[in-house]
């Protein structure tokens, strides 16, 4: 700890392998992508506009192959993963499933349940509104999707659940959902405890 | 001064008949010359403090005397001077100093007595024990703080690297079960106390199935003769299910069942508004 | 990037190259430090400890002398950026990195070496009042949290360092820590200053 520089002073212009060093440093730490004029300010000295383009795309050949790839994007260059790295980090972080709100759950019991159903039967049944970011997120899931409309004013979407909804779930026949008699039973159980 | 009233509490210990008086002529007497600071510096000095204990160590080690051997008057002196100073400077004072003043003169005044021998024939303790272990443990802490500050840091010397995920992650998406399903329901029927009101046994699931089935048929495929709505059914349980459905369908006005004429073939399609008039009698 | 396999499947086992290069993607990739148990979830196939001990080492010898480093702190892994690359990096960013008082410093420090302590135990030592600002300082950093109470009127919080304080000064263990000089040494120590 004690061996380190205090503050390195660039005296001397510094190498263009040290710029690339310092360059490549700046673009690994950043979350973002750092625009040419970003990239310049991280020297004292002004830096010659096509020689950190050339040691940019120097930079870019070097990383090829490699499981991170040097890019240019809209807003600059940055670094980032290369696609065949996806199935690897998807392996490490798909360990933690999350977990639906209490109110998706509801919604998507009463689709279940009642279907085909508009959302102003489910927020009957809720008693709440149903947030159009719960049908979202169940239809972006694929497991409800709009059958049709009631016809009343402003002729409402009617939800019902899809064979994808079953699949995922391991159903054949939505009578394979468990019944609400046992429910009631369920209920009654616990009503008694 | 306070430091006089917090010692004549102590109770048993000895307490000083005239310590001010005493104070300075011990401070002529005894003050080394380098533990001298100009008034003037003070204020600026004391804001470099932490506390009593930052300044007792200063004052100890300016002097250059052992901190296991603290010569008590010299030092009581030159911090009661400081915390006059401080008070004639300063209207508020942390009570820590005075604490501390009145700790020193305590140590200072029971240095004084002679020491009684104890029973037991033990060395009795140096008055000023459990000063020099303090002292020493916070200037340990304080060595200690400096060389936390020594060791390179996130953000100071380094940064983290972290660079883009190329694709954002598969979103990973909650496991549901079947039964979270289930527990769902209950907590709604306990919350709106529904149970009287719906009660769906088996058999209407699965009618309720085949409703949303003939309304997604209904809506990809258009208009349907009636038959057509059958002709998928492999079993009778089926085709009675699924006529159940269109019935229940037709009665909640979910489609409409049209018959131009008596024996014409019946047509399925999605209720519309304009031909409510033509919708079949409601079950 | 499409001309790359859409996934991946490594059907026959991956060689220790091909490790190396997944390793170092989801290192550099990587917002946390990984462990080994997160880097061995990586792969399909079981990882043998002794290798990716081993590839880990080469990976961070073949680092030595860039901008980056690999180093081991106490949550695992992570690449950051080295301490020659911050002045290059502060110029880019326009800020001077946070200085702490030593009111922050002595408390952060009677905190690492004598934990778990109260706020008391701290103002014993330093003679003072902690303020509670300096308390809230050191838990927004992330370095201490209150990790019990001390049964005795008022149930005082105990305060420890975290992991990512370790993590933050590049240290595996608070045995890593600077020794505490001994009473002579602290002496000297201030002599010398």
């Amino acid at each position: 700890m004690s061996e380190l520089p205090e503050t390195t002073q660039p005296t001397s212009s510094p190498s263009p392998a040290d710029i690339k060093r310092v360059l490549e440093a700046a673009l690994l730490a950043s979350q973002d992508a750092l625009g040419t004029a970003d990239l310049r300010k991280l020297f004292e000295q002004d830096l010659d506009h096509a020689l950190l383009r050339r040691l940019l795309d120097e930079l870019r050949e070097e990383w090829s192959g490699r499981g991170i790839e040097l890019v240019q994007v809209a807003s600059g260059w940055r670094f980032r993963t290369t696609a065949d790295m996806q199935p690897y980090l998807d392996r490490m972080r798909n360990e933690k499933p999350a977990k639906y709100s209490r109110a998706v759950l509801e919604t998507l019991a009463i689709i279940a349940y009642r279907q085909p159903v508009t959302r102003g039967d489910i927020e009957d049944i809720r008693g709440v509104a149903v947030s159009p970011g719960i049908i979202k997120a169940l239809e972006g899931r694929g497991w409800i999707d709009s059958v049709g409309y009631r016809e009343v004013p402003g002729r409402p979407a009617l939800y019902a659940t899809t064979r994808r909804f079953l699949d995922d779930l391991g159903l054949r026949t939505l009578a394979e959902l468990p019944p609400l008699a046992e429910l009631q039973k369920v209920m009654e159980f616990n009503d008694a405890r | 001064m306070v430091a006089q009233t917090v010692i004549a509490g102590e109770g048993d210990e000895a307490v000083l008949p005239h310590p001010t008086a005493r104070l300075y002529g011990e401070t002529l007497e005894k003050l080394p010359l380098d533990l001298y600071i100009p008034p003037d510096a003070l204020e600026v000095f004391l804001d470099a403090f932490q506390g009593p204990l930052d300044l007792l160590l200063y004052l100890i080690r300016k002097a250059n005397v052992d901190i296991l051997d603290i010569p008590m008057a010299p030092l009581t002196a030159q911090y009661l001077a400081y915390v006059d100073a401080m008070r004639t400077h300063r209207l508020e004072l942390a009570a820590e100093y005075l604490l501390m003043a009145a700790m020193l003169l305590e140590i200072k005044s029971r240095m004084l007595l002679p020491r009684p021998p104890r029973e037991s024939g033990e060395d009795v303790e140096d008055p000023r024990a459990e000063l020099v272990r303090r002292l020493i443990e916070y200037e340990q802490m304080k060595a200690a703080a400096l060389a936390l500050d020594g060791i390179p840091r996130i953000q100071r010397e380094h940064e983290w690297v972290g660079v883009q995920v190329a694709e954002r992650l598969a979103e990973i998406q909650p496991d549901v079960s079947a039964t979270d399903l289930q527990l769902a329901w209950l907590a709604l029927m306990r919350r709106a106390d529904m149970t009287r009101h719906h009660k769906v046994s088996r058999e209407a699931l699965s009618v309720r199935e085949f409703m949303s089935g003939i309304l997604r048929r209904l809506q990809e495929e258009g208009d349907l003769r009636f038959d057509q709505l059958f002709e998928r059914n492999p079993t009778a349980a089926h085709m009675v299910v699924n006529f159940l459905a269109v019935l229940e369908l037709a009665r909640e006005n979910l489609i409409e069942l049209l018959q131009l004429e008596a024996f014409a073939p019946i047509y399925v399609r999605t209720a519309r508004n304009d031909t409510a008039d033509v919708v079949a009698e409601p079950g």
